[in-house]
């Protein structure tokens, strides 16, 4: 069958797509391996010790975050809609919103963290406060990743890079910034509620 | 997986890789040969780096070997020159300290900077394109990238050698409380230098497999399904699995292990350590074992990663100079994906008797021992293939021989280990260091010199000088079975590894004569390294111009012109067999017929 | 990816995938403070609403409804060594340095026995 | 060639020789002193059969198949792509090798490490790994460890013979590992993990003054030999011309009268009356532990009944520093690791 021009323009972007979304799965499927290398040693030694080591967090600031990067989680969602409509306005907003609302988390972890060193807790203290700075502090450089990619991002969808047909890094973006939460939500109950 | 039929002429999207080329041809020296998005160009750089780095990785086992055969005896010319520098003392003489930075550094730079990027990032990347009929890989920026991160982490690699207290001193296993506290090894900022470096060198690992996942599913040419990908081919795809989804354990516990040297904290330092008679400073806790189940998670994966390309290698090789299909191409195939499946739950044979539970190590018995089943079948399948052959005896041939009769020596000696009580007695001794040197270089390296022969005449465009790498294989074959088998005498009489000198004890006396035959053999095996260090770089400028066709091949890369040109294929290829049907009806009076030579009219075509 | 074949989510879709996630979210940290029988009950069902809220991200928000089942098996397969690594080197761990089965088993059984008797 | 190598090569050559399962010494194979080691032995050695005769099938059909399927004028090769019937055969045939070596291992491994012997009725010695020392401890008369009484010793592990003796195994600093070679047992020694490893030495070690030769006796051969129990030396080993060490036991300078012990019963005899010398069996770190790990070589002193229980009594005591170091190391941290095991 005889295929239109911009038609094999679509099917070529379209398999490009593919092609990229597997290839973010797959990455983000190292990364849950390389989580799962914290988790099991988490648990192992948690376990081991029948719970003995939980030392008290501060609740409040840990659900907060939870709560923040879930809302970011959705803004960014949004993100990704509006560049498949195109509609740059939309992408530019939703996505500095979500940008904004990853610096709010990083700067509630920087309260949570000075409270902690005030109070001199530090990574040497104990077992649990070594893995409270291990999956928060390899978290938030996720965190930072993502913020310094999205806001590239930002500048290149604010010059209108991105349109109906080609918006590949948006999709990414959004990919990994759903796993960088998702990762918060295993964490946040295993560090600070039980 | 769609299954492509074979569309015949009008392709659906004009190019299976993308629209205009990935990326436009360059023309500054930088970037084709430095910054190259060109997978040929990000081949050549792994291959030739790694070649270097193994002749690193060589000279400090040829130091290793004089101290286990001459111990504290003064280093003729280096120990003189280097006096009180690197691994020696005063006197010229490897001190145990600088012993045990020799053993640590020689296992991390073979298998982190040889090995992984000579068959995965060399062979991976140049063939992998060719083989399926893409242009390049899916990112190809992604592969330029994962090639300078492994570049750059040779770089604190080699400070590590130069930083005070030396290089890694605790194994390349790098097992707590050895490697963690700070007093209990000898070397201190080199060893967290050479997790740094395993920490890049394992990203750039994750990056390559990702990247060969995504092109092997992805951009196959119209009429290459899975049925008829080329073997070497479905062994990368496998070993992709194993690079992205086994190296994140690796990069996790070595994070531990940096928190634990850097920020004291003590992921696998129990509480209560006593070193050197003061209590360490740390706050407890940790289990030492903790490291081994992570580490160990990560490295029986990274074995096979070590193995499985070149098993594609050897496949292709053997099938091409038999002049026959490779014999069993489906069990090839499940061997190679059960290999997969088990690879991931046989970690526990390294820790029979590390103090891990004895139950566990029934279940790790079990499972181990029947890993050993798909590496029997596809030894099987070896030789089906040569059975009935029409065998042509050039120096990839050769070396494809000798990878299979090592491969059998070295997976045999591992059935030993896998049965526990007889690990009892032959873990952490030479029994182990002979199995695994069967298998890494009897096998691995074997099939990399075979390779490297066998596709120069894509890499550079010149044919290998046949009796030179003839003449290679010979010496290289004699002098590796006198270094490495006799280790198998060593490990039975129960002689330990990683002893700087055995002369302590008075059950290791008998051995010392074995000793010294296995040093200077290991001497004669690194000359005749030296023919092709020769043979290599001289073929590239002068080796007789190659055809386009040499060795009368059917995988795609041999319908192209030698040396490949920058977008490979200027029309993509349309596949309508599989890779292996040499003397077929179809062939006609030459024995071969490459996958894209569109069927005669009127003759049943190949079956699959 | 707007596909003729999958329904594309729409801004209402999100929307209420958010509000789910948030409940629960307040679900997990209220039920924190309930301690009702054994600590394993409160892991257990921290457990559980992680999971949902997880498969709640991982289908709707990320789009693994729409994907093929390459990117499935990939995702399943790393579930599946995510259980290995964790529970092969749990069962290292829970009878650290006991040895004899019956000893093991014993030692469950006291176990067990307490919690019953205990709580 | 010197006469070691062309040893070597005879040793290698009746090495390969298949299936002789169960002979003493086989190969390089060293002396073996404990009934578990034997069963460890005959089971590598009936593995070595299999693989031998795996490896003489595989490599003599590569061999054939290089010579019989060269190329020659005008052959083609077979276009064969495969046999389905061939490659159940040869999973199905190896998966039954594999089931009966996994069957031979598990019912081994069980018997070695998963029934443990109980400890109440058996010697239990406790072992603590250092850096590049093994420290050994004794209950003492009380039964009790980690009370003054125990007795302690360096490098020198002291049992009885024919008896069953629990090694409990820990570290002070880095992971160990406690290997005794003859008994064909090895256990890392873990800090902060107590690992345990039993043994039933049945034959005692004594060095044959004649031969200058070590050998491995039985209860009732030694009780029929003059074995001195001190007063000899092992001197300096000196390079014979094969560049190799020998060993040799003389009497210690101006020495009159030596303990010589024949049938239970010890005389102080001049030294030439005694035809052997009691010679300890060696133990040896067999994982990495350090610049000094080639050196933390240790001895197992094996004793008849009578003279073990003696020498319990009248152990030297090392002093508090020793004591000190068990307490900080072992009791303090893990009072758990001294009580025994239902």
């Amino acid at each position: 069958m005889e295929m239109t021009a911009n038609a094999t323009e679509a099917a070529f972007h379209r398999k490009r797509a593919d092609m990229r979304r597997f290839g973010m799965w797959l990455f983000l499927g190292s990364e849950v391996m390389f989580f799962t290398g914290f988790f099991a040693a988490y648990i192992v030694i948690r376990s081991a010790s029948a719970g003995s080591i939980v030392q008290p967090l501060n609740k409040a600031l840990g659900t907060l975050n939870t709560v923040i990067l879930i809302t970011s989680s959705f803004t960014m969602a949004l993100a990704v809609l509006a560049s498949k409509k195109g509609d740059r306005k939309g992408l530019v907003n939703w996505m500095g919103l979500t940008w904004i609302l990853g610096v709010v988390f990083l700067c509630v972890k920087g309260v949570e963290y000075a409270q902690h060193f005030s109070e001199g807790i530090y990574p040497s203290t104990d077992i649990f406060h070594a893995f409270y700075f291990l999956f928060t502090g390899f978290h938030a450089l996720h965190v930072i990743a993502g913020l310094v990619v999205m806001g590239v991002l930002w500048f290149r969808a604010r010059r209108g890079d991105f349109n109906e047909t080609y918006n590949d890094p948006i999709e990414m973006m959004g990919l990994y910034w759903h796993f960088v939460d998702l990762v918060w939500i295993f964490l946040y109950p295993a560090l600070y509620l039980l | 997986m769609s299954e492509q039929t074979i569309s015949g002429t009008t392709a659906e999207a004009p190019h299976a890789g993308g629209g205009g080329h990935h990326h436009p041809q360059p023309t500054s020296f930088f970037r084709r040969y430095v910054w190259s998005y060109d997978h040929k160009v990000v081949g050549k750089q792994y291959l030739i780096t790694s070649l270097c780095f193994m002749l690193l990785g060589g000279g400090l086992a040829m130091l290793l070997r004089w101290q286990i055969a001459y111990p504290f005896v003064p280093v003729p010319f280096i120990g003189h020159w280097l006096k009180g520098m690197f691994f020696f003392g005063n006197n010229g003489a490897i001190t145990p300290e600088g012993y045990l930075e020799l053993g640590a550094m020689h296992g991390l730079v073979m298998i982190f900077f040889v090995v992984i990027p000579l068959i995965v990032g060399g062979f991976g990347n140049f063939l992998i394109p060719l083989h399926i009929g893409a242009e390049d890989v899916s990112f190809p920026m992604l592969n330029a990238l994962s090639y300078w991160l492994y570049a750059a982490a040779s770089v604190p690699m080699l400070l590590s050698f130069f930083v005070d207290k030396g290089a890694a001193a605790a194994g390349w296993t790098n097992y707590p409380p050895l490697s963690d506290i700070a007093g209990a090894s000898p070397s201190s900022l080199g060893l967290t230098l050479v997790l740094v470096a395993i920490y890049l060198a394992g990203f750039s690992s994750i990056l390559g497999g990702v990247n060969f996942l995504v092109t092997i599913a992805k951009l196959r040419a119209p009429g290459m399904t899975w049925g008829r990908l080329p073997l070497l081919t479905w062994a990368q795809f496998i070993t992709a699995v194993f690079q992205c989804l086994a190296t994140p354990m690796l990069a996790a516990g070595a994070s531990m292990l940096i928190f634990d040297r850097v920020f004291h904290t003590s992921f696998f330092l129990p509480s209560g350590l006593m070193v050197g008679g003061a209590a360490a400073a740390n706050s407890g806790g940790g289990y030492p074992l903790l490291w081994q189940h992570i580490f160990w998670f990560y490295a029986h994966p990274a074995v096979y990663i070590l193995i499985l390309p070149t098993m594609g290698i050897a496949s292709e090789i053997l099938t091409t100079f038999s002049r026959k299909p490779v014999f069993g191409y489906k069990a090839m195939v499940i061997s190679l994906a059960s290999i997969m499946g088990l690879g991931f739950i046989v970690w526990g044979h390294h820790m029979f008797v590390s103090g891990m539970n004895p139950m566990l190590g029934m279940a790790f018995m079990v499972s181990t021992i029947f890993i050993a089943l798909p590496s029997g079948v596809k030894v099987f399948n070896w030789l089906g293939t040569l059975w009935g052959g029409n065998i042509r005896f050039d120096s990839p041939m050769l070396f494809a021989l000798g990878f299979i009769s090592m491969f059998i020596i070295g997976g045999l000696s591992g059935i030993f280990m896998a049965s526990t009580p007889a690990d009892i007695y032959l873990h952490d001794t030479y029994y182990i260091i002979a199995h695994f040197h069967y298998i890494v270089f009897g096998a691995t390296i074997f099939a990399v010199f075979g390779g490297i022969s066998f596709w120069f005449p894509k890499f550079f465009g010149r044919m290998m000088n046949e009796p030179l790498a003839k003449l290679h294989w010979l010496l290289t074959l004699v002098f590796f079975n006198l270094t490495f088998f006799p280790m198998h005498f060593l490990g039975e009489a129960g002689h330990m590894r990683r002893l700087a000198t055995s002369t302590d004890y008075e059950f290791l006396n008998s051995l010392a004569g074995l000793n010294v035959f296995i040093t200077w053999s290991a001497y004669y095996l690194g000359l005749s390294q030296l023919i092709f260090v020769f043979n290599f770089f001289h073929s590239m400028f002068y080796g007789k111009k190659a055809t386009e066709n040499p060795w009368q091949g059917n995988t795609l890369e041999w319908t192209l012109p030698s040396p490949v040109p920058y977008y490979n294929f200027d029309v993509p290829p349309v596949v309508y067999r599989g890779p292996y049907e040499y003397s077929s009806e179809e062939a006609g009076d030459k024995d071969w017929i490459s996958q894209s030579t569109p069927p005669v009219p009127g003759m049943t075509p190949a079956k699959h | 990816m707007s596909d003729e074949k999958h329904p594309e989510m729409c801004w209402g879709g999100y929307y209420v995938v958010y509000n789910v996630l948030l409940l629960l979210t307040i679900l997990t940290f209220a039920f924190s403070y309930v301690h009702l029988g054994p600590h394993a009950v409160n892991i257990a069902v921290a457990l559980v609403i992680a999971a949902v809220q997880g498969s709640l991200g991982l289908f709707f928000m990320m789009g693994m409804r729409h994907e093929d089942r390459l990117s499935k098996g990939v995702f399943l397969f790393c579930a599946c060594l995510f259980t290995i690594a964790v529970m092969v080197t749990l069962t290292d761990f829970v009878f650290l340095g006991t040895y004899s089965v019956s000893h093991q088993v014993a030692q469950v059984m006291h176990g067990l026995a307490d919690a019953a008797v205990g709580q | 060639m010197s006469k070691r190598f062309l040893r070597f090569c005879a040793a290698s050559v009746f090495a390969l020789l298949p299936g002789l399962a169960g002979a003493e010494g086989f190969g390089f194979l060293p002396p073996v002193c404990t009934q578990s080691g034997r069963q460890i032995d005959h089971l590598y050695l009936t593995i070595f059969g299999i693989v031998v005769a795996l490896f003489v099938l595989t490599e003599g059909t590569l061999l054939f198949c290089v010579f019989f399927f060269r190329q020659r004028k005008g052959r083609k090769a077979w276009s064969m792509h495969g046999n389905n019937v061939a490659e159940v055969v040869w999973t199905i045939i190896p998966a039954l090798i594999l089931g009966y070596i996994l069957y031979l291992s598990s019912s081994l491994w069980t018997k070695l490490r998963i029934d443990e012997p109980s400890e109440k009725s058996n010697l239990v010695v406790e072992c603590l790994a250092e850096q590049f020392d093994w420290n050994f401890r004794y209950p003492g008369p009380d039964g009790v460890f980690g009370t003054p009484d125990d007795v302690m010793t360096v490098n020198e592990l002291h049992i009885p013979v024919d008896r069953t003796v629990i090694l409990k195994i820990s570290s002070k600093d880095v992971i160990h590992s406690f290997f005794f070679p003859y008994a064909r047992v090895k256990q890392d020694a873990v800090p902060g993990l107590l690992t345990k490893v039993w043994f039933d030495v049945d034959r005692m070690g004594v060095w044959n003054l004649a031969t200058q030769k070590p050998e491995l006796v039985t209860l009732d051969q030694y009780n029929g030999m003059k074995v001195a129990l001190d007063g000899f030396d092992l001197k300096d080993p000196v390079v014979n011309p094969d560049g190799l060490r020998d060993y040799s036991y003389a009497p210690s300078a101006g020495i009159k009268q030596v303990p010589v012990e024949l049938d239970g019963k010890i005389t102080q005899l001049p030294p030439d009356q005694a035809a052997y010398v009691a010679h300890p069996y060696e133990i040896a770190c067999a994982q990495l532990c350090g610049p000094g790990h080639f050196a933390m070589e240790g001895h197992v002193v094996v004793q008849t009944q009578a003279d073990f229980d003696n020498w319990l009594k009248t152990a030297p005591d090392l002093g508090p520093t020793f004591r000190q170091k068990w307490n900080e190391a072992w009791d303090s941290q893990h009072p758990e690791f001294n009580k025994p095991n239902p």
